[in-house]
């Protein structure tokens, strides 16, 4: 039940979040656009090949991950859950191990950035292949409830192009026959690089398949991070209480180019940008916050300047980081020693 | 057969269709992280009934009969093993497996690489393969060669009961992905002593199936019974072959190929899969860099025709496959060079 | 508009075909059951290594056969569509030719029996792997469309079980956002070899899988002709009508094993096939036709004979003509002469 | 360039990625039959700006921007050329045609074959693929080996824009499905002289682009342009190399090879694809059974190491792929032996 913060301010709806962590929602927010804001920046200085930003997703996101119990919960995200990542426990660091591609990142300077991996928070390791992740959230669900461990749920992101996939598919329809404990979170930003939702599909929201698997699918406003926390708390709690799969879909919207390799000028006009820039989830939350009286104006900066020196010292800690060694491409091909021309005493 | 952890109980003789059932059957006793899915596993036993009872004996959690979607069987599979199952997933034919080819080539194969061992895929992917039933262009196919040039993936295709026996558990003990492949032709024809009681062979070790000085063979599957038979046959007219059934077909043995090569200096390799970027063309490529002085006579590969698949017609089977005839007498030219 | 026999018995809702066409679909069921029996006699005989029949599937076949225009539709079978195949003008003696693998094959002795092909009649090519040729099917219709062919469409079938590939899945996304002339015939007889339809979705219907791509799905009784034609000739008439793609489904049943290699005692029980064996729709079709006074006992016994003789004499033609050359395994790889390592005068 | 049908309007220069475009682009101007579909090639022109400005000219009929799913993208394209179209499908990246394998294997290379040519499947499948632009695990593969075993396939992989020009004519002209592969690398680091008009180049030829005596290098793509760098790096020192681009990986040319080897006596096979079961070792294995006495050395791959694939830092994407001085090591070493 909403409990409404005893100072000033409009009541807020917060869906039985503590002020800490509303606060902690925000800060992930301003924390995603700060190290969104890093990686296309050291890109642009030419420091680092590659940066791809969650501008635009940070409040589903964030809110998502407060729905995610830590410890319990499996996180299958994809390349674009940076807040995700953070609110999940990954840090800046680990991040921006990643961007620069240095030996503290997990994959080992292997992977693409946000490619994430951390098998001590839950957070399974992906590949690039749109959808290939799915069918493995589900296994890892399969996996729960083979060992009957009730009360843990996967947490599986896709963007709304990724439904378009067979193994998209394959995977809902997976999960609901074997009533297994996941939720698909659908964050649709209404764009697959290029591909506007309308060349992708016929129906109006990705929730309108979840009735084909025999599933509950919801809609909510990807745009604010306490709608977000609602939706996928619940459904993942009717996961976690053997109810089963359920899809639910976050409207939201990509405000940056794809990648830094991608130029959406090419694709999309800039006014429409501007139209969505308007409703920007991370000042609107801030704002709410303020209005609320969860926090105040000082607060507020304070939270900035926070997620700014965090943003720095991450840079400066990573960047000083050694790349891998050249010998650590031959290793972790399979266990031991691999090579495929096997020798042995004869 | 190199039997490593054996605690011999006797022996039973048994077909190669048995071997693979009772190896699953003890997995399945032995290690509750085991479980088996796939289509028609269940109630039906799987079609060549390799798994008849199981679904009595341990219920439908641990044989799992799935929807009809061979990229989610594999996938489903990849997840389960990175949260720590020992999932074993059958692909009903071999012909069927093109549609997980993404989960299999560019997900478990790389999993452990990619997140430098943050998570690991132990998994067996079992599934029939070969010609020689009349199962016409769409269940007949081998598929070894699609698959052997990927880092990351193991291979493996016995072909007596009692190599499969100790491979399958080698494979369900492994900690990485394996493609366990099954000769459909040896599933009943083929009958052999197998020891009891729990053991493994190691991957990637070759077995020199018999001895001889004249001519190398390399081959694996239902043409390694064949190439035995013909070198059994020309043991009378003194001709000595060496026959080597790899077993192993990512990781493979250049110990045995280059110890036997370097005695006999001929090879002669033989599969029936498609001889074009087949798998023998790593074998004479390894040979011929690494022995080329010791050769004698050319690296010869008796393979399948280069055209998709053998046909229903029984002329266009025997026409694709090689017969043991066939074999006789590439033995014989190659100890004639 | 509905037309009544003159005649005597019960009124007929016959949907407007006429008694010929009434007829043809009553030959084309009793022809199907002739010719599966056959199949299966020829296997238990030794003379065949395989065979699969469409028992329980008549109805459905010879409903939606009768809605294809010749000429102009495509049809994409699956291989449980001996009627589908044969009422398009496929001929009892190019189904004897198959089963035999004999050289007056169209696919020269290589497929499997029921892997139909005839470009002639506009019977697509299909393969073994479940669902594959549901994208082609597409791209016909897809074709069809690039070249403002309007008044053609694609007839693509398949089983209940194949909607859970995800090929299926692709297939009806595609047709769905590009507006494509093709309807997605599901026969579902409740059985994917031994995978009963529960342990294949959640959903009581296939046709429930529609709206997830925003498109119209009907359920039909397979067990009806005339009920299948009318569902599969209103989809086929709208997709012809530029009104795009929708999903057909029939229920109908699996009278047999799933093939001459299946024994389906080891997951069904004889009673309920009993009981569905009460339903069979060829003997009761059969009745509808005398009880509507379309035919009498003894044009019924005729057709009976008919479709015997000419099974007869197929199967004597067929077994008497020669199998392939060896040589013709080496043809038709590619175009024109074929190797992997070409010689060139040097 | 061996340029066979050719109306000399005058050369151009251009880049390997403006000689993919401007093929294309007179396709489509060509023959209404032609069209082309895959993800992001309607307003954005494809990832490399490949198809900028053919939306507008040529309309979303002809410019299918397709939802996000390969299997589809390859299924459909299928289908249209069943139907009498030539549509030319885009895997985006060469990492992404996995979940198109079964379309690939299972169907378009074998519609011909399964239905004895009552069926026909006149396509081409367009897709970047190789490393050196830091595309890090899933953006950087070589996917030749997985393919090149399949019979009904036919690989092409050009690496000039005047080759890419003949050899992308050819493919669309060709009555069966062609596999079309764009080394990344190449597609602004080259620019060549390219021929106007129309013209094909035949499928199957190599390009001996340049001639020598000690050592025969054979390879195909980025590593072409390097191995002509090392070649002619060692010409100064007296060392005479032989250059041949394959460009055509399946079919392959026999002639050019073996013509070269029997006279060089020396075969160095270089590829960025992983080693084991790469196709250097098909090229390696016909030399073994064809021209084993010709030889005065072990025939020697220099191919990418036996690992899923290079990494996204540069000292990883560095080890992993063959520099241009490595070969010129590799080819003294050989002249020398
Ligand atoms: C199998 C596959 N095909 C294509 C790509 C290239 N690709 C990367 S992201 C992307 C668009 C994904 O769109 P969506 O799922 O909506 O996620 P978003 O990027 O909008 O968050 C594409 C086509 C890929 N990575 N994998
Ligand atoms: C990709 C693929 N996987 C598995 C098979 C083996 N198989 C053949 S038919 C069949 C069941 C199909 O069921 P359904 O689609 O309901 O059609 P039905 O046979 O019931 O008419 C299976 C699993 C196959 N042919 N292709
Ligand atoms: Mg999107
Ligand atoms: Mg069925």
């Amino acid at each position: 039940m909403p409990k409404t913060t005893a100072t000033r301010g409009r009541e807020l709806d917060r869906a039985g979040l503590s002020d800490e962590q509303l606060v902690a929602m925000l800060r992930n927010m301003l924390l995603q656009r700060q190290l969104d804001n890093r990686g296309f920046q050291l890109n642009r200085q030419g420091k680092i090949p590659f940066a791809l930003g969650s501008e635009g997703h940070e409040a589903v996101q964030a809110g998502a991950a407060m729905a995610f119990k830590r410890g319990a919960d499996v996180l299958v995200p994809y390349y674009r859950d940076l807040g995700l990542a953070l609110g999940v426990g990954m840090t800046a660091f680990e991040i921006l191990s990643s961007l620069f591609a240095r030996v503290t990142d997990r994959s080992m300077g292997r992977q693409f950035p946000n490619h994430y991996t951390n098998h001590d928070l839950g957070v399974l390791s992906i590949s690039s292949i749109i959808a290939g992740h799915c069918t493995h959230a589900v296994g890892v669900a399969a996996a729960f409830k083979y060992r009957r461990e009730a009360g843990r749920a996967v947490l599986c992101a896709t963007g709304e192009g990724a439904t378009s996939q067979g193994e998209w598919h394959e995977s809902v329809n997976y999960a609901a026959v074997h009533a297994l404990p996941i939720v698909f979170l659908v964050e649709n930003n209404e764009w697959a690089i290029s591909t506007p939702q309308e060349m992708q599909m016929k129906v109006a929201n990705v929730a309108d398949k979840a009735p084909a698997y025999g599933l509950p699918g919801a809609v909510c406003d990807g745009f604010s991070p306490i709608a977000a926390f609602i939706a996928v708390h619940e459904a993942l709690e009717r996961a976690r209480g053997g109810g089963g799969p359920s899809i639910v879909e976050a409207k939201c919207y990509r405000f940056l180019s794809h990648s830094t390799d991608d130029d959406d000028r090419t694709y999309r006009s800039r006014e429409t940008i501007e139209e969505h820039r308007k409703l920007d989830p991370v000042p609107r939350f801030e704002q709410v916050l303020i209005e609320a009286g969860v926090i105040d104006e000082a607060r507020a900066r304070q939270l900035k300047q926070d997620v700014l020196r965090e943003t720095n010292d991450a840079t400066d800690a990573a960047e000083a980081q050694p790349y891998p060694t050249t010998e650590s491409l031959y290793t972790n091909v399979v266990a031991g020693d691999y090579r495929p021309w096997q020798e042995f005493e004869s | 057969m190199t039997a490593t952890t054996q605690q011999q109980t006797g022996t039973t003789v048994m077909t190669n269709v048995e071997a693979v059932r009772t190896t699953l059957h003890d997995a399945l006793v032995r290690d509750d992280r085991v479980l088996i899915m796939g289509e028609d596993v269940g109630a039906r036993g799987n079609v060549f009934l390799i798994t008849k009872g199981f679904l009595e004996e341990f219920g439908p959690e641990r044989i799992v009969d799935t929807p009809l979607a061979e990229a989610s069987i594999v996938g489903v599979a990849i997840g389960m093993a990175m949260e720590g199952l020992r999932p074993i997933a059958e692909i009903q034919f071999a012909d069927f497996i093109y549609p997980a080819f993404n989960q299999i080539v560019g997900e478990a194969a790389k999993t452990r690489y990619r997140s430098n061992g943050d998570y690991t895929c132990p998994m067996v992917i079992r599934t029939p393969y070969g010609g020689g039933v009349r199962g016409a262009l769409s269940h007949s196919v081998s598929i070894e060669a699609l698959f052997y040039h990927v880092p990351g993936l193991t291979i493996l295709a016995p072909s007596t009961p009692a190599d499969i026996k100790g491979l399958l558990n080698a494979a369900i003990e492994c900690p990485d992905p394996v493609l366990f492949l099954e000769h459909k032709k040896t599933y009943r024809s083929v009958k052999g002593e197998v020891p009891g009681g729990y053991y493994t062979i190691p991957i990637g070790k070759a077995d020199v199936k018999k001895a001889g000085t004249d001519v190398t063979v390399v081959s694996y599957g239902y043409n390694a019974h064949q190439a035995l038979d013909a070198a059994n046959r020309l043991e009378s007219d003194g001709v000595s072959v060496e026959v080597i059934d790899l077993r192993s077909i990512r990781p493979m043995d250049k110990t045995t190929i280059l110890d036997s090569v370097r005695k006999t200096r001929k090879l002669l390799i033989i599969h029936e899969d498609n001889k074009f970027g087949g798998i023998g063309a790593e074998i004479s490529a390894m040979v011929a860099e690494e022995a080329l002085f010791d050769l004698d006579a050319p690296v010869r590969r008796l393979a399948g025709p280069d055209v998709p698949a053998m046909g229903y017609a029984l002329p266009l089977e025997e026409e694709f496959l090689i017969s043991t005839d066939e074999m006789v007498q590439a033995m014989r030219d190659m100890a004639k060079f």
